[in-house]
């Protein structure tokens, strides 16, 4: 037994599982995949007809999935009458399209692709109408906008298919994301996004204060997608997408979706003078230049979809007026224009398809190519233009009497019936031109194709649609009757007005003003015909080019953006290092302002003459640095090595003897890297100004600088100062202190703390190291030198000419009589060298050292001798492998931390202990020494690595002979 | 502030005389390292800190500890080995270079490359 | 001593924040190793100054945490010189590709 | 405490690329395959972990015991040596690194890893580094962590070298270099006035400072929140961010796609736990800078994707709205918004990585390629051993459909990023708009802007990604479509598919968020876990002189 | 096995080093030492440094004591021009012609030169043995080449070559 | 007595070589010549290593010495380099 729920649901899924299912059929499989969308959507229809008995009596069907409860969003399927009306005309009508797209689609058109898409647009659409969850509604209503954007752009080779798809989808989906926060402020107020609820709530709606925000946001959506005016301009060109999506998309389903989220929230939202105004003005005036642009077309399509606009806003105004009769009178015109728009659309594609072209003023005298087709336009036309026995006669009456009746005296209340009668005189007119400038009149003879009649089964779907227009014309009640009452009661519950679906109520004024249009209507176009042909486009309203304007202002959204991106953004370094600096120091300088600047009680050690002399010489090397580090490079680096030496000095005199020793081997490990650097880089002469001295500009930049770089000193200076004011107070050092010896048998707290309390910070570092050792060796394999610095140094070349210029001298000699003394100090030093270092990684534990420490010291002892003995006479001797000592070295502290797994204790816990060995005493035994070994290993490949990275530079061979020419010339220059 | 060792009276005289006499001698480096005029002249003065100042502050701090500590403490006689060892290849280097350079832009200071001047 | 500090990390910072707003890569990189050196030091001075007291635990395993400067910060510096290190020799190596490629060692690849 | 092997399992994703790169250093470059494998085995042991671990997690939330899993290395207490926390954010961090890991591993197989040696190597250790900043308990440890994933993320984005990505690199590496010096400053004063560096700890002594010590505290706080806002992008200090990911190679910048999230997730897990909650002094400390700092972002981030001429710039602004909305939210919020903010957070990396992944083999039909471009060796020692990336481009997987599935996987992401359905954005947009609107009883004036921005940078993506979607893909071009391999096809797919996953179990995924959200709001509940977990062995350990 | 004693007087000079760096002559201490100078004298070795050939010790301990007086003389002399106002004084290169031609014994003289105030090494050419140095206080050029020959040059030639 | 003694004579020699390692730096600032700084770099070393041995005997510690030990054995690595830069334009050939 499936249940209504279960229906339901199958009928939603289907479409899903459809397009799923088409969008892997093979690109030539025509037939299958139109005979798959065909029976998916006649399987749905069927479901949702099966349905109609639930739904009939007033009752509703819902089911509910959980999805998201915390946020209240929830599946929920609610299908009540209304829903079940637009369900029909969605399914109906797509079923209809599906067998025209059969035949209106070129053979060697990927379909498959086409149908895909098709049926998902019609199960978002399914999804949208059938939404019981607002959120849900909002997910399906973008989901319309994507798919109707794929479907818009399915001719996507052509231009315009894909501009225009794009001004649809941007459009629609603004639309979409202002209803969405609609919909969540509606939800706020009620607290809810179930429909039952908000529906329940109206008046707390209308009184809420953020009823207008809700109000203009559910608004915006809903007129985007309906193609209201000022945002209707998307819909003439998403006529570029084939014929079969227009007559789906612009007649039963896209633009109805604005109008079916009008009517849903109908009964919270409208009533009010906001409403009335809002929803009737934007109606009234998106009806009046829809059919006035109407008129001016001489694209059959255009015309079709500026009088799609125009209905669309007849049905928009009767919402607007916010009368439950109103009310009736929109959803009745909406199932009318939605089966008389569907076969004119298609018809207008048979015209298209059978002659090649769209334009009136090339079509004539078509009837006597296609009777058949000229039959149903006709008739469709007919209902469109509002004449007596078709559907949108009946539609239009009850429009015009809803326009007569007195409201509020307003301009917009008297105005109404005036305005009304003459915008229908205007569909009177464009329908009749459609008809009577495509069918009749001599034949055309310059057609691209032989026009003939359409095969039966392109013919077909039009066929029924008519026969509805005829039979809802000529019996409403017995037709449409049950099921608009159906629809309308779902809304309006005990607010149902009386209606009466008859054809003729006798001689009222509706049907004076009525046929007063059809007469002007005639008349005009009589009078008007050959001018019409001629026109370039709307009077007045040609000057309102939509997609101009669209275009034009997403273009000045753009343009404008570039402008201000570079305004408010930068790609320039230094700019970005200012505003870090300034926000930097402004963030420190915050809680400053309401507190003060206050110093602690501490106090403070008394100066040495000597700690205040190296601070002297520290500001001194500092600023000089700084003041030279553009034109004197060299100069800069040796006051800055200066300016380290002072922080060592420092280091030792504040009782930091490991950071001494570590910055002292790093400073000087640094120094020979900036110089290995220095040889790439360009010379720098000072600049010279035109007028001997900087403009102004620069001097404020320096200034601004300057007085960023005094308020940065300033500002860590007085941080500083005031921490060291203040008295100790809880610390996790004096746990260190205790239970370094005690309990990580280490002396020095320091390296106890980095082999032990926070080896996890030592393995991340030396991590660091290996990583920068890897960037800078990848980097450097690919290192291209600069023009200018590919051949050798001036220096060495100025050398060398020296002893090629002497016939007893080699090339060379210069450096080895230079390096002579040197080289022998450095073989003398390195067994030293490797000893200290020996001594720094053994004795690390207990007294300044430790592993890293050691490995600097050995990577000294390294680049000494490269220094002194050249790479290639180094590397022919010693084994140089830097990765594999890092990765020796990674290994070992990662397998040194594991180790304590195995005794179930966590990574790098150490292992302590005294061992008795004969003759030598108790031994220290630690697993920290172990750790610091790896550490030792990695700390010299990494910075071997990176000193030989760079320096291996200078002995490679470039690879192209273009290179090589490049060298020889600029050796020659010399 | 630093506690200042409490040495015997002997041994501190000892200990101040080594240690001002080598900050003396390291000052007179400096001050010639600032007085005179050429670079060629400018290198030696340096030499009196590395030598003179070096070996004086050892033998004091040799003295000192040895004192304090009550057994002989000479390590720091590394440092005046390695002082020795190092400071020179400095110095030679940097005669050369200043060579070099001097001659390339003919600089009167500097003879020149063969001595046939 | 405080002052002397405190002022010695403000002269190194204020000469190395000119120094990384100045156009040329080898400004940047010396800039960036003078705020280091201020930095580290200012690590150091968020343990307070304390002269001659150096955190080693006496040979017999005595400890009086109060007679020892705090280490804590010591080790955090030390660990912060290992990394600036690295990200100096690292910054060095882009400059050099930089310069090579971009044929110019202005900070943002390109003379004005 | 410690009962076998599984209580190492928190430490394990930041072992085992360590293990394997360690191990990868060993081999040399001939031994290509082999590297292969080990990196493969090691982001899906990754992938493992971080799901048994998540898993771990859920079982214990939902058995109501406490989630937060605390791991002492070096088996030192709490507050003394660096603990490693798992609970419920870093658990979900874990395990969408591990994500993107495999989806960047995967992808870089058809072409990047050659574009220059030891890819591979830097991107496990990137994933170390991301690991174990997820994971650490301890300020200082979360500035080495740092550290290594920003050194790897030099690597990575230097890797293949050329002009362009090395001027990037150039500003990359200096602002990030500042930028750990702030933190250095700001890890420097907290410790100065805290005496610990242990955020539990730190969390226990800060309500006791106040005084003048108090403001030093607070300017530490500054100073440190400065440099996570950097490493987040936050206007005007993010500018670095678009044209830095727009010049990494693909699998670099998918990999990217969460560093900015580390920034924001060190600014939720040290602000929350110590300053969040209800107690006076630092209430609202910061917290409106955080906001119009985020809707600033937006702002930027809206107007730099309108202007983008290239999609991969177009990516870069969508990590600065990323950005934004995850800040402005978090200064909005009280807490309500967290787990909607997590939602996003997933939900976004996800889809932005996706986009990288993507771009480039949609912009390879474009005129765009000489950006992505490897710059070409020099010297004759370039290639030896390693493998050129001539002629191995006609390998692999053929797709005949590859513009169809460029284009779905395109769309989907567009949507994903802009914030429609049918994929997650939607639902994190829809979470995250839902909480700030939900927040107090009116709505704040900032507060309708961040929700206004939120719709139209929304827009804003869209309008970027399908100009450029649609000139790239439905504009016909005289070119054959080059061959799709499926290595390449596979990690986004993946990725598009956890973002589906995403969206229909938006439901349980939301509640996981929420307890997320809650428990990092749970002070008590972190200390107490922090501060009381107790060492593996009881007995004194130390120099026994026997 | 031979690359660990290829250099026994280094080696030694090693042992004596660790010792005095660790200020400490527990047999564990000298175990570790003599480990320490054997692994670093092994290190020398992969560097194939040629090994000093010293024929005759009593002819160093001469010159150390030559080296010794003199150091001590010219810095005497040198702080006192430093520190003298007066600028009466002149320094000058000079050149001489130099037989030595073993490296060590070379870098001994260039060592001895420069360590001591008042004279520089400034540039060897091997080919000729022409040495160009630096005279602080020049009185008399051939005084000082003298010197430097008969003193220095002698003994190392003595001590070092056969 | 000879603690007295002993704290002058060390302020004394902190003072003198305090002085002596401003004429270093001035030499470092003023140059003029390369060559000039990087004497006086080497000056600044040598210099600073004395003041360390000074501050050794001041505390009697002997944990000052390292620093000291790798000024002597370490500190001219970076001024060797310097000098063969001046000579070759290139530090490793
Ligand atoms: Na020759
Ligand atoms: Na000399």
């Amino acid at each position: 037994m499936v249940t209504r729920e279960g229906i339901l649901w199958l009928a939603l899924v289907l479409p899903f599982f459809g397009s799923l299912g088409a969008s892997f059929l093979p690109v030539k499989a025509r037939n299958s995949a139109a005979m798959l969308a065909g029976l998916i959507a006649l399987a749905a229809l069927a479901l949702i007809v099966s349905l109609y008995p639930a739904v009939a009596d007033g009752a509703v069907v819902k089911s509910r999935v959980e999805w998201l409860p915390s946020l209240g969003l929830n599946l929920l399927l609610r299908l009540d009458g209304m829903s079940w009306l637009f369900a029909l005309m969605i399914l109906g009508i797509g079923l209809l399209v599906v067998l025209y797209a059969r035949y209106y689609m070129s053979p060697n058109d990927p379909v498959p692709r086409f149908f895909s898409f098709l049926l998902a647009f019609m199960g978002s659409m399914l999804g949208l109408v059938v939404s019981g969850n607002l959120v849900q509604l909002a997910f399906f209503w973008e989901l319309t906008s994507l798919f109707s954007f794929l479907l818009i752009g399915y001719w996507h080779h052509n231009e315009s298919a894909r501009s225009s798809a794009r001004m649809a989808l941007i459009v629609t989906a603004a639309g979409g994301l202002c209803l969405l926060l609609g919909i969540l402020l509606i939800g706020k107020i009620v607290g809810s996004y179930d429909l039952d609820i908000v529906l329940a709530a109206a008046e707390g709606i209308k009184t809420s204060r953020y009823y207008v925000p809700a109000l203009i946001l559910i608004l915006l959506g809903a007129f985007t997608k309906s193609a209201q005016f000022p945002f209707h301009f998307w819909l003439p060109h998403a006529m570029a997408a084939p014929t079969p999506v227009s007559a789906y998309l612009h007649s039963a389903t896209m633009v109805k979706a604005g109008i079916f989220v009008l009517i849903r929230f109908w009964p919270v939202l409208a009533g009010t003078e906001l409403w009335y105004l809002i929803v009737g003005t934007v109606g009234l005036i998106t009806f009046v230049i829809g059919a006035w642009a109407a008129v001016f077309q001489q694209d059959l399509k255009s015309l079709l979809a500026y009088s799609t606009i125009s209905h669309l806003g007849i049905i928009t105004l009767l919402l607007g007026l916010g009368t439950p009769l109103g009310l009736v009178a929109a959803v009745f015109h909406t199932v009318n224009h939605a089966t008389f728009k569907a076969s004119l659309f298609m018809a207008a594609g048979i015209i298209d398809h059978e002659t090649g072209t769209r334009d009136l003023r090339r079509l004539s005298g078509l009837f006597r190519y296609m009777p058949y087709t000229g039959t149903l336009a006709m008739v469709a036309a007919a209902a469109m233009a509002g004449v007596p026995l078709l559907n949108g006669f009946l539609s239009k009456e009850m429009f015009l009497a809803e326009a007569l009746e007195f409201r509020d005296g307003s301009l917009l209340d008297t105005l109404l019936p005036f305005v009304a009668t003459a915008a229908l005189a205007l569909s009177v007119l464009y329908s009749l031109r459609f008809i009577h400038q495509a069918f009749f009149g001599a034949p055309a003879t310059d057609l691209p194709k032989q026009p003939h009649e359409a095969p039966f089964w392109m013919r077909l779907p039009i066929e029924v649609l008519v026969l509805i227009c005829l039979v809802v014309g000529v019996v409403p009640a017995y037709t449409i009757g049950p099921v608009l009452d159906a629809a309308v009661r779902a809304v309006l519950h005990e607010n149902t007005p009386y209606y009466s679906l008859a054809t003729w109520h006798g001689f009222t004024r509706p049907l004076l003003l009525s046929l007063l249009a059809l007469a002007g209507g005639t008349v005009a176009y009589l009078l008007l015909r050959t001018k019409l042909n001629s026109a370039g486009g709307a009077p007045v309203i040609r000057y309102f080019k939509g997609r101009r304007m669209f275009e034009t202002v997403l273009a000045s959204v753009i343009g404008a953006s570039r402008r201000l991106e570079e305004m408010v953004g930068t790609r320039r370094l230094q700019s970005q290092l200012r505003i870090l600096v300034a926000i930097a120091a402004f963030a420190a300088l915050l809680p400053f302002i309401p507190a003060g600047y206050a110093i602690g009680s501490e106090r403070i050690t008394p100066v040495q003459p000597g700690f205040a002399a190296i601070w002297v010489v520290g500001a001194l090397c500092a600023i000089g640095s700084a003041w030279q580090a553009k034109y004197h490079r060299l100069a800069a680096l040796i006051l800055m090595a200066g300016a380290g030496l002072v922080c060592c000095l420092s280091f030792v005199w504040l009782s930091a003897p490991d950071l001494a020793l570590t910055q002292l081997l790093v400073e000087t490990v640094t120094t020979v890297l900036l110089l290995l650097g220095l040889r790439w880089m360009p010379k720098r002469e000072p600049q010279q100004w035109r007028r001997g001295r900087a403009p102004r500009s620069v001097l404020f930049r320096r200034g601004t600088d300057l007085a960023l770089a005094i308020a940065a000193g300033a500002g860590m200076a007085l941080l500083s100062f005031a921490m060291m004011t203040f008295p100790i107070g809880h610390t996790i050092s004096r746990y260190l202190v205790e239970h370094a010896y005690a309990e990580a048998g280490g002396r020095n707290v320091v390296n106890v703390i980095l082999v032990d309390f926070r080896a996890f910070d030592t393995f991340g570092e030396i991590t660091v190291l290996a990583i920068v050792g890897l960037t800078v060796y990848a980097l450097l394999r690919r290192f291209r030198p600069a023009r200018e610095s590919v051949r050798t140094p001036e220096q060495q070349r100025i050398q060398n000419a020296f002893d090629d210029s002497r016939s007893e001298r080699d090339r060379g000699d210069t450096l080895t009589d230079y390096l002579l003394v040197p080289r022998v100090v450095m073989e003398w030093l390195f067994p030293a060298f490797v000893a200290f270092s020996l001594y720094l990684l053994i004795r690390g534990h207990d007294l300044p050292g430790g592993g890293f420490a050691a490995g600097i010291t050995m990577a000294i002892a390294l680049v000494l001798q490269y220094m002194a003995a050249g790479t290639r006479s180094v590397e022919e001797r010693l084994r140089v492998k830097p990765l594999s000592w890092m990765g020796a070295g990674l290994l070992l502290t990662l397998f040194t931390g594991l180790g304590a797994t195995l005794f179930d204790s966590p990574f790098l816990t150490t292992w302590f202990r005294y061992a008795d060995v004969p003759l030598i005493g108790k031994v220290p035994l630690a697993s920290a020494l172990l750790f610091d070994l790896g550490v030792f290993l990695l700390v010299i490949g990494a910075t071997a690595l990176v000193l030989i990275a760079i320096a291996h530079q200078s002995i490679r061979t470039p690879l192209r002979r273009r290179d090589m020419e490049l060298i020889s010339r600029s050796e020659g220059e010399v | 502030m630093i506690a200042t060792p409490d040495l015997p009276l002997w041994a501190a005289i000892v200990v101040a005389v080594l240690t001002i006499s080598g900050a003396i001698v390291t000052l007179a480096g400096a001050i010639g390292l600032v007085r005179f005029d050429t670079f060629y002249d400018r290198l030696h003065p340096p030499t009196l800190g590395s030598s003179g100042g070096t070996i004086l502050l050892v033998l004091a701090s040799i003295v000192c500890f040895s004192v304090l500590r009550t057994r002989i403490s000479v390590h720091e006689i590394l440092i005046a080995l390695f002082v020795t060892l190092t400071t020179p290849v400095t110095f030679i280097l940097l005669a050369r270079a200043s060579l070099y350079r001097d001659r390339i832009e003919g600089s009167p200071d500097a003879p020149s490359i063969d001595g046939e001047d | 001593m405080e002052v002397v500090l405190a002022l010695g990390i403000g002269v190194l910072t204020a000469s190395g924040v000119w120094l990384i707003l100045r156009p040329r890569t080898f400004q940047l990189v010396l800039g960036l190793s003078l705020l280091s050196y201020a930095v580290n030091l200012f690590i150091y001075a968020m343990g307070r100054l304390r002269v001659d007291a150096p955190p080693i635990v006496g040979a017999d395993g005595t400890v009086d945490p109060a007679a020892l400067t705090d280490p804590l910060p010591q080790a955090l510096v030390l660990t912060a010189i290992v990394i600036s290190f690295a990200m100096t020799a690292l910054l060095l190596v882009v400059i050099l590709a930089s310069r090579g490629l971009t044929g110019t060692d202005h900070v943002d690849g390109d003379d004005e | 405490m410690m009962n076998g092997w599984a209580s190492h399992l928190i430490v394990a994703p930041v072992l085992l690329p360590l293990l394997a790169s360690a191990t990868m250093l060993l081999l040399n470059e001939r031994q290509h395959r082999t590297k292969n494998a080990i990196a493969m085995v090691t982001v899906l042991a990754l992938l493992a972990v971080a799901i048994s671990l998540i898993v771990e997690t859920i079982d214990l939330g939902f058995s109501g015991g406490s989630t937060t899993r605390v791991y002492l290395v070096g088996d030192w207490t709490a507050p003394f040596g660096i603990v490693l926390v798992a609970d419920w954010l870093s658990t979900l961090m874990l395990l969408l690194t591990s994500i993107l890991g495999v989806a960047a591993l995967i992808y870089s197989h058809a072409r990047w890893d050659r574009a220059g040696p030891r890819f591979q190597t830097l991107l496990l250790l990137q994933l170390m580094g991301l690991n174990g900043a997820f994971l650490t308990g301890d300020l200082f440890n979360l500035f080495v962590f740092f550290e290594i994933l920003l050194a790897a993320s030099y690597g990575l984005l230097l890797h293949g070298s050329g002009a362009q990505r090395v001027k990037a690199g150039l500003h990359y590496v200096a602002i990030n270099v500042a930028t750990s010096l702030l933190f250095l400053i700001g890890v420097a004063l907290i410790y100065g006035v805290a005496g610990t560096l242990n955020m539990a700890d730190l969390a226990t002594i800060i309500p006791g400072t106040s005084g003048a010590e108090l403001t030093l505290l607070q300017s530490g706080f500054a100073v440190l929140g400065i440099a996570f806002l950097i490493k987040a992008g936050m206007w005007p200090v993010g500018f670095w961010l678009p044209r830095t990911y727009a010049a990494a190679v693909p699998p670099s910048a998918a990999l990217f796609a969460i560093l900015s999230k580390v920034g924001v997730y060190a600014l939720l897990r040290v602000y929350l736990l110590l300053f969040g909650g209800d107690w006076g002094w630092t209430g609202n400390f910061g917290e409106e800078w955080l906001l119009y700092g985020g809707i600033a972002t937006i702002i930027y981030g809206t107007v730099g994707i309108l202007a983008a001429r290239t999609l991969s710039r177009v990516a870069g602004y969508c990590v600065i709205i990323s950005s934004g909305t995850l800040l402005g939210a978090i200064g909005a919020g009280e807490g309500a918004v967290i787990g909607g903010v997590l939602f996003y957070l997933v939900s976004s990396t996800l889809g932005i990585s996706a986009f990288y992944l993507l771009l480039e083999l949609v912009e390879r039909r474009g005129s765009e390629a000489s950006v992505r471009a490897v710059v070409e060796p020099v010297f004759e020692d370039e290639y030896t051993g390693a493998r050129s990336l001539a002629g191995e481009d006609e390998v692999g997987v053929v797709i005949p459909a590859s513009i169809a599935i460029l284009g779905g996987g395109f769309v989907f992401c567009a949507l994903l990023l802009a914030g429609l359905p049918p994929l997650s954005g939607f639902i994190a947009k829809f979470a995250l708009i839902q909480g700030l609107l939900d927040l107090r009883d009116g709505i704040a004036p900032a507060i309708w802007v961040l929700v206004a921005m939120l719709i139209v940078s929304g827009m804003a993506t869209l309008i970027a990604t399908t100009r450029a979607g649609i000139d790239l893909i439905w504009t016909p071009s005289e070119r054959q479509p080059p061959p799709l391999r499926l290595a390449e096809a596979f990690p986004v797919g993946l990725l598009l598919l956890v973002c589906l996953g995403l969206m229909v179990f938006a439901g349980p995924v939301m509640l996981y968020m929420d307890r997320a959200g809650s428990s990092i709001q749970d002070r008590q509940g972190y200390i107490t876990s922090v501060l009381g977990a107790e060492r593996a062995s009881k007995e004194e350990r130390g120099p026994r002189e026997r | 096995m031979r690359r660990w004693f290829r250099y026994p007087l280094m080696t030694l000079g090693i042992f004596l080093m660790w010792l005095l760096l660790t200020q400490s002559f527990s047999p564990g201490q000298i175990l570790l030492g003599i480990a320490v100078a054997l692994i670093a004298s092994a290190g020398m070795s992969t560097l194939r440094a040629s090994s000093p050939r010293v024929r005759n010790w009593s002819k160093l301990a001469q010159l150390a004591a030559f080296v010794a007086v003199d150091v001590i003389r010219s810095n005497v002399a040198v702080a006192k021009i430093a520190l003298s106002p007066s600028r009466d004084r002149h320094s000058a290169f000079i050149r001489l012609q130099l037989e030595l031609r073993e490296p060590h014994a070379l870098t001994l003289l260039a060592l001895i030169l420069t360590a001591t105030p008042g004279t520089a090494w400034v540039q060897y050419s091997r080919l000729d043995g022409a040495l160009l140095i630096h005279v602080f206080d020049l009185v008399d050029e051939e005084t000082w080449i003298h010197l430097i020959k008969a003193r220095y040059e002698r003994l190392l030639l003595e001590a070092f070559e056969p | 007595m000879s603690t007295l003694l002993l704290t002058w004579a060390f302020l004394l020699a902190q003072g003198l070589l305090g002085i002596a390692l401003l004429c270093a730096a001035y030499r470092v600032v003023a140059g003029p010549r390369a060559q000039d700084r990087v004497l006086g770099l080497d000056s600044l070393y040598v210099t600073g290593m004395l003041m360390l041995l000074v501050l050794g005997m001041q505390s009697g510690r002997t944990i000052y010495f390292e620093a000291a030990f790798v000024i002597a054995l370490t500190g001219f690595a970076g001024t060797v380099a310097l000098a063969k830069f001046l000579m070759r334009g290139e530090v490793i050939e």
